[in-house]
């Protein structure tokens, strides 16, 4: 589904990504845990095209993402849910997800528009009230029902629990699972190493751009230098 | 990133635009074309060689080390700015001396867009209060010398700066901006109506030159002398004023206000302090420019006058004294230049901005730290790991 | 004769209104001031006025339907000038993206003098008279006069302001504008085509601000190449009074300012005229420093 | 970069010197005037009157066998640019300037040519303190602005006995001037029930239509030029406002003409005697119609300014001293008819009528 090869990712000066390699499995959850400045939303960035790298490769099957446009990128069925919801503020709800369906067809996109609302009937609710207006929790619900709209196999989520209340994180994180089970692939980029860990399937570890470990969920969990860095225990 | 398009489409495109004035053409007009033409392919070249790294490390390495010479550079450079017109015509020694003015309204223009970050679109408004508090002071109603009417007509742009300024600098950037430019027009429309105060349209007449100890300052070249110093003088102010405490301040709220006033610097108080020692140092300009033209009416102070000084200062590296200067030589002299060109002057000159810019969007001598500051802009400053 | 300053002010305030949309959307998209946006208006009411010199040259049977020949050249002449902005975006701007906030302004000067010059070279220097399409009939209501072309001016540009407002809102590509002006990252991340969606603004505004010069050139009659200038300054003021960023206050301000003008120069003297114009921008942006309709916060960071 | 600047010089310099035609054999004549920028229609007239004039000295042979060149000094009509092009003009040698149009450029500007001792002879900067600065260089073939507005004001009072008229004026040095003479030439008998100023560049006037109509003068006079002049003109008419519009050499054009349309009929103007019509300018008409298209009002007075500088330098060759007592002293009959000097540098006659617009074009009523 993804693999990346010896990323390579700087800002200016600052070399945020040195090296990594990953591979996402199709119908995986695959997590990225690490502490702040570890490098992960730069490779989400580098994934989505937002962020040119500076070496390696980033390949979907034949493709080679990293030679496309942000905005081609969707097209390729990878959407990416970024940090801090960011949703329209001045949009409405249906605003907000008819924009996640902008490379689709306009009855295509009324069509998956039912399903994402019948995934969060919240949203539905709220369908006529602009983004800013919503609570944090409908906000992440709506950040990723419009990263849905565009049909993706590849959903890469950055830190969605980030200043949520521990029952909407459930909420949010029951909603990936489901999605999962209906065949979607996860990229997942989480603090909340524990949540994480208890989805996914396999992860990687980093530390200063680099994966420093990686495995299936399970045994991560149960690593000890993961538990006392991570999980705290 | 995005494919560089710019060189196959519009240009075809651009030509056919073209081809809808076609009916009026004349002859003389197909010189516009090959122009055009250049533009692009300078702007290809451009792209070309910037490309390559070696002249980026090699600009960098220039400006490091003439910035630790700067003091000697800028010596040697007045000096040989001062030789000049005794090896040269009267009509250099004037365009010398203009561009020697506008320096000076740059550099004080810098103060407020460079170093405390405000767009400022009136700024022509200072340095024609300036003039104005000169003209009448020596000229019309004859109350003083020239020497008295230079630190009132500084004091007189303060002043405005600080009654505009006390409102105004709580807005935000481009409602800052146009503020102003209200003002700027203001003072214009006001000069321009206070027939009995003002002149009116017809300004007013016959400013004489100052003297300095008895010596008349009329030949070209003694005033040239004379404004050189004065440039020289607000030089060494305003690069005393950055390198110190205040300076740094101003810098520290141009990179980030929060930050700034968090830490406990009192961002209005700065830039109004800003605003108004750049305002002095414009009224100080137009004081100088009543008495080198001994002439002065509103048509000097136009919009267009305050983005020209703008220009100048952008052009030049937002935020650098010597780019200041160097806008300036480049705004007054090369459209001297191109008064070869006749008709098609002013179309050149606007060509060549606009190429100037695609070229080298620090100016030419943005200071690095502005550069950098610039370049990771908003997205790529938020996803910094 | 307050009536009558009124309607003045609303007529000369529905051209200030379009162009001052123009300015309001690329500021909503790229956070920057067109500065060369009045030299496109100036640009379209030239085009127009060439469509319309070739007018004579079409059969007989098409010019009898003067509307619909008027509406050709309007539409023509808009769809031109679309051009003209999209290849200012091009090399003003886009080359320009991400370098310091000032420097466009610098290439957008640039690109006003050139086309200005241009226009100047190519057109020449004197004023160019629009030939009289439209039989001016006045009609006289109770105190009020206006004329039939005053009517068209005033119900086109609410219709073309109508028009926007639908393209805006109701439309997908409308609301990806919206979408980019607030976060063109996020909006990238949806696959929106960020420097196409910027294109299709300049295009917009270009359009409008054409629509405004013909309109204007058929109004008044004549036209010259500095006719950018003044248009340009004033419907940047009326975009900022109403809050920058903001369609409805670009309107709302271009009609305001109109209004303003029309009274206070009718009603105490017209040399101030730009004076009360300005002074009344100072107050409001006084006490909303967004501008009437814009947001509190001022501009985004 | 340096290559990039390398090319763009070479380029520059590749354009301007095909434009230039050196050489130390060439007497060099300045004009002077907004050949670019707002009145840019007005320069390119002068520079076109001018250009003739030479082209046929050139076609005799030039002067004492050199050939004459036109130096240009472009001052977009702004004071500085004018300070800036005088001496430009100064410092390339030219042994005289025709020009500058605009007042407020020729002012300032005539400092700069009475300094170097050449002479300027301005072919239609209108306003009196011109020639009022004791400056022996400074000479004009076009009228003075309190000439003009007495010839209009006693036309007003005297043949059309006009009792209320309204006069408005573009805030330029020019037109606020011509306005200022005619209404201080008015005298008791007529009253001014409104004098307002314009912004120039403007094209909506209704605030101040809508006013001056409600006062119901007798008569508009309108102290500018043609661009302002025809949409005033045309904006009264719209309104209702039927009485006469009246203004000075400023709307003398078939410009205004145009952009008025039909409301131009019936306005007065006051300008020169005939020249299109008068058999001295048939010459000058046909030969510029040839080259140029159809002259604006002016192209002739800068022809005639330039034969009068010519004229003088053939006579008194290249001492600069006797060159301005020649023109002084010049008896010059040409497309204006005759042009003598007083010791001020205005023209002997004021050559003031007046002119109005009756089928669509200028006629000459008085």
């Amino acid at each position: 589904m993804l693999n990346l090869d010896g990323v390579h990712v700087c800002y200016g000066q600052v070399q945020a990504v040195r090296g990594v390699s990953l591979t996402v499995g199709a119908g995986e959850i695959v997590t990225l845990i690490g502490a702040n400045g570890a490098g992960k939303s730069s490779i989400l960035k580098a994934v989505s095209g937002i962020h040119p790298i500076s070496g390696g490769s980033i390949a979907s099957g034949e493709i080679q993402l990293h030679t496309l446009p942000a905005h081609r990128i969707v097209r390729q069925g990878i959407s990416h849910c970024p940090e801090g919801r960011r949703v329209f503020y001045d949009l409405t709800v249906r605003e907000n997800l008819m924009m996640g369906g902008f490379v689709l067809a306009k009855a295509e996109c009324a069509e998956r528009l039912e399903q994402v609302l019948g995934l969060f009937p919240r949203l539905a609710e709220r369908i006529g009230q602009p983004g800013g207006t919503l609570s944090g929790g409908e906000q992440q619900m709506l950040a990723i029902g419009r990263a849905l709209m565009c049909g993706p196999k590849l959903l890469m989520l950055d830190e969605p629990s980030l200043g949520l209340a521990p029952l909407m994180v459930e909420t949010i994180f029951e909603a990936i699972m489901e999605l999962n089970r209906g065949g979607l692939t996860v990229l997942l980029v989480e603090q909340n190493a524990a949540f994480a860990l208890g989805v996914s399937s396999r992860a990687y570890v980093l530390e200063n751009g680099q994966v420093v470990l990686s495995g299936r969920a399970s045994d991560l969990a149960a690593d000890p230098a993961v538990r006392r860095a991570y999980l705290g225990g | 990133m995005p494919e560089n398009g710019l060189l196959r489409g519009p240009l075809f495109s651009y030509l056919g635009l073209i081809l809808i004035f076609l009916p009026f053409l004349r002859e003389r007009v197909w010189l516009v074309l090959p122009i055009m033409l250049g533009g692009r392919l300078l702007h290809w070249g451009a792209d070309r060689i910037s490309a390559s790294l070696a002249l980026q490390t090699w600009r960098e390495k220039a400006v490091r080390r003439a910035g630790r010479n700067a003091f000697a550079i800028s010596l040697a450079l007045f000096a040989v700015a001062a030789l000049i017109p005794f090896f040269s015509s009267g009509y250099v020694t004037d365009i010398l001396t203009s561009v020697v003015l506008y320096s000076i309204l740059a550099t004080a223009l810098n103060i407020t867009v460079g170093l405390s970050g405000i767009l400022v679109l009136g700024f022509i408004g200072f340095y024609a209060v300036g003039a104005y508090t000169t003209a009448l002071l020596t000229a019309k109603f004859a109350l003083c010398g020239f020497w008295l009417a230079l630190p009132l007509s500084g004091a007189a742009a303060l002043a405005c700066g600080v009654v505009l300024g006390a409102p105004a600098l709580r807005l935000k950037g481009d409602y800052l901006a146009i503020v102003t430019l209200g003002f700027g027009e203001i003072v214009r429309i006001f000069a321009n109506n206070l027939d009995s105060f003002t002149g009116g349209p017809n300004g007013i007449l016959g400013i004489p030159r100052p003297a300095i100890m008895g010596w008349q300052l009329a030949s070209p070249v003694a005033f040239y002398l004379f404004v050189l110093t004065c440039l020289g003088v607000t030089l060494l102010i305003v690069t005393r004023i950055i390198g110190s405490r205040y300076g740094r301040a101003w810098i520290a709220v141009r990179e980030n206000e929060m930050a700034a006033a968090a830490i406990g610097i009192d961002v209005f108080r700065k830039h109004l302090l800003s605003f108004a020692l750049s305002a002095f140092f414009g009224g100080i300009a137009g004081s100088l420019f009543a008495v080198k033209q001994g002439f002065i009416s509103p048509d000097s102070f136009t919009f267009f006058e305050s983005v020209l000084v703008l220009c100048m200062v952008v052009l030049g590296g937002i935020g650098n004294p010597a780019g200041a200067v160097a806008g300036a030589f480049l705004l007054v002299a090369v459209p001297e230049m191109l008064r070869d060109f006749q008709l098609y002057r002013m179309l050149v000159f606007g060509g060549v901005m606009v190429a100037f810019m695609v070229f080298r969007p620090n100016g030419i001598m943005g200071s690095l730290t502005f550069a950098l500051e610039v370049d990771d802009s908003r997205d790529e400053r938020e996803g910094l790991p | 004769m307050f009536f009558q300053h009124l309607l003045n002010g609303i007529t000369i305030g529905g051209g200030y209104a379009l162009i001052a949309l123009g300015y309001t959307l690329v500021y909503g998209v790229l956070k920057l001031i067109n500065f060369a946006h009045g030299e496109i208006y100036m640009i379209g009411a030239y085009l127009g006025f060439i469509l319309i010199s070739l007018v004579p040259a079409l059969p007989p049977a098409v010019q009898a339907n003067t509307m619909l020949v008027i509406l050709a050249v309007l539409l023509l002449a808009a769809l031109l000038c679309a051009l003209y902005g999209y290849y200012l975006e091009k090399i003003c701007y886009r080359s320009l993206r991400g370098a310091p906030k000032l420097t466009p302004l610098i290439s957008a000067l640039g690109a006003s003098l050139f086309l200005q010059n241009f226009v100047m070279i190519t057109m020449g220097a004197r004023d160019r008279v629009f030939p009289p399409v439209i039989t001016n009939t006045a009609y006289t209501v109770g105190p009020v006069t206006f004329t039939f072309l005053q009517v068209v001016i005033i119900s086109s540009s609410i219709i073309l302001m109508a028009g926007l407002s639908w393209f805006i809102n109701q439309t997908r590509l409308g609301t990806a504008i919206r979408a980019v002006s607030t976060d063109p990252y996020m909006a990238s991340l949806l696959g929106i085509n960020v420097d196409a969606i910027i294109s299709v603004t300049f295009m917009a505004g270009s359009f409008l601000a054409a629509c405004a010069g013909v309109l204007i050139g058929i109004y008044y009659g004549s036209i010259n190449f500095t006719l950018g200038y003044l248009g340009g300054i004033k419907a940047f003021t009326a975009a900022v009074l109403g809050g920058i960023g903001n369609c409805t206050g670009a309107m709302l301000g271009g009609f305001l300012l109109g209004v303003i003008e029309a009274l206070g120069g009718g009603y105490f003297s017209t040399e101030y005229k730009d004076v009360y114009a300005f002074f009344i921008l100072i107050a409001v942006l006084v006490f909303r420093p967004a501008g009437l309709l814009g947001k509190k916060g001022g501009e985004r960071a | 970069m340096k290559k990039v600047l390398a090319v763009l010089v070479a380029g520059l310099m590749a354009v301007a010197c095909t434009k230039q035609g050196g050489g130390g054999d060439l007497i060099k004549i300045g004009v002077a005037g907004p050949l670019t920028g707002e009145n840019a229609a007005f320069g390119q007239d002068q520079l076109n009157g001018v250009r003739l004039a030479v082209e046929e000295w050139n076609a005799k042979g030039g002067i004492g066998g050199k050939k004459i060149a036109i130096v240009e000094g472009d001052d977009q009509r702004d004071p500085k640019q004018a300070v800036t092009a005088a001496n430009k003009l100064v410092n390339d040698g030219v042994i005289g300037v025709i020009g500058h149009f605009n007042s407020n450029c020729s002012i300032p500007a005539s400092a700069v040519y009475n300094k170097a001792g050449i002479p300027q002879i301005s072919h239609g900067s209108t306003n009196p303190k011109l020639t009022e600065q004791n400056f022996d260089t400074v000479f004009r073939v076009c009228g003075r602005d309190d000439q003009q507005g007495k010839v209009a004001a006693d036309y007003v009072s005297g043949t059309l006995k006009l009792k209320k008229v309204a006069v408005l004026h573009d805030k330029t040095t020019y037109g606020q001037g011509l306005a200022d003479e005619f209404k201080k030439a008015l005298g008791s008998t007529v009253q001014v029930v409104a004098y307002e100023g314009l912004t120039t560049g403007e094209k909506d006037y209704s605030p101040v239509v809508t006013k001056i109509k409600s006062l119901a003068p007798e008569l508009v006079f309108f102290g500018g030029v043609y661009s302002e002049g025809g949409l005033l003109a045309k904006q009264f008419r719209a309104v209702g406002v039927t009485v006469p519009f009246m203004g000075g050499d400023g709307i003398m054009s078939d410009e205004f003409i145009k952009i008025a349309g039909p409301a131009s009929e019936g306005a007065f103007a006051t300008f020169g005697p005939d020249t299109k019509g008068a058999p001295a300018a048939k010459g000058f008409n046909d030969s510029y119609r040839k080259k140029y298209g159809e002259p604006g009002v002016y192209s002739v007075y800068a022809y005639d300014a330039a034969n009068i500088l010519l004229q003088s330098l053939q006579k008194a060759g290249s001492d600069k001293k006797k060159l301005l007592e020649a023109i002084r002293a010049i008896d010059y009959s040409g497309a204006l008819g005759k042009v003598q000097f007083d010791a001020k540098g205005d023209v002997k006659v004021s050559p003031y009528v007046v002119w109005k617009v009756e089928g669509g074009s200028y006629r000459q009523v008085k």
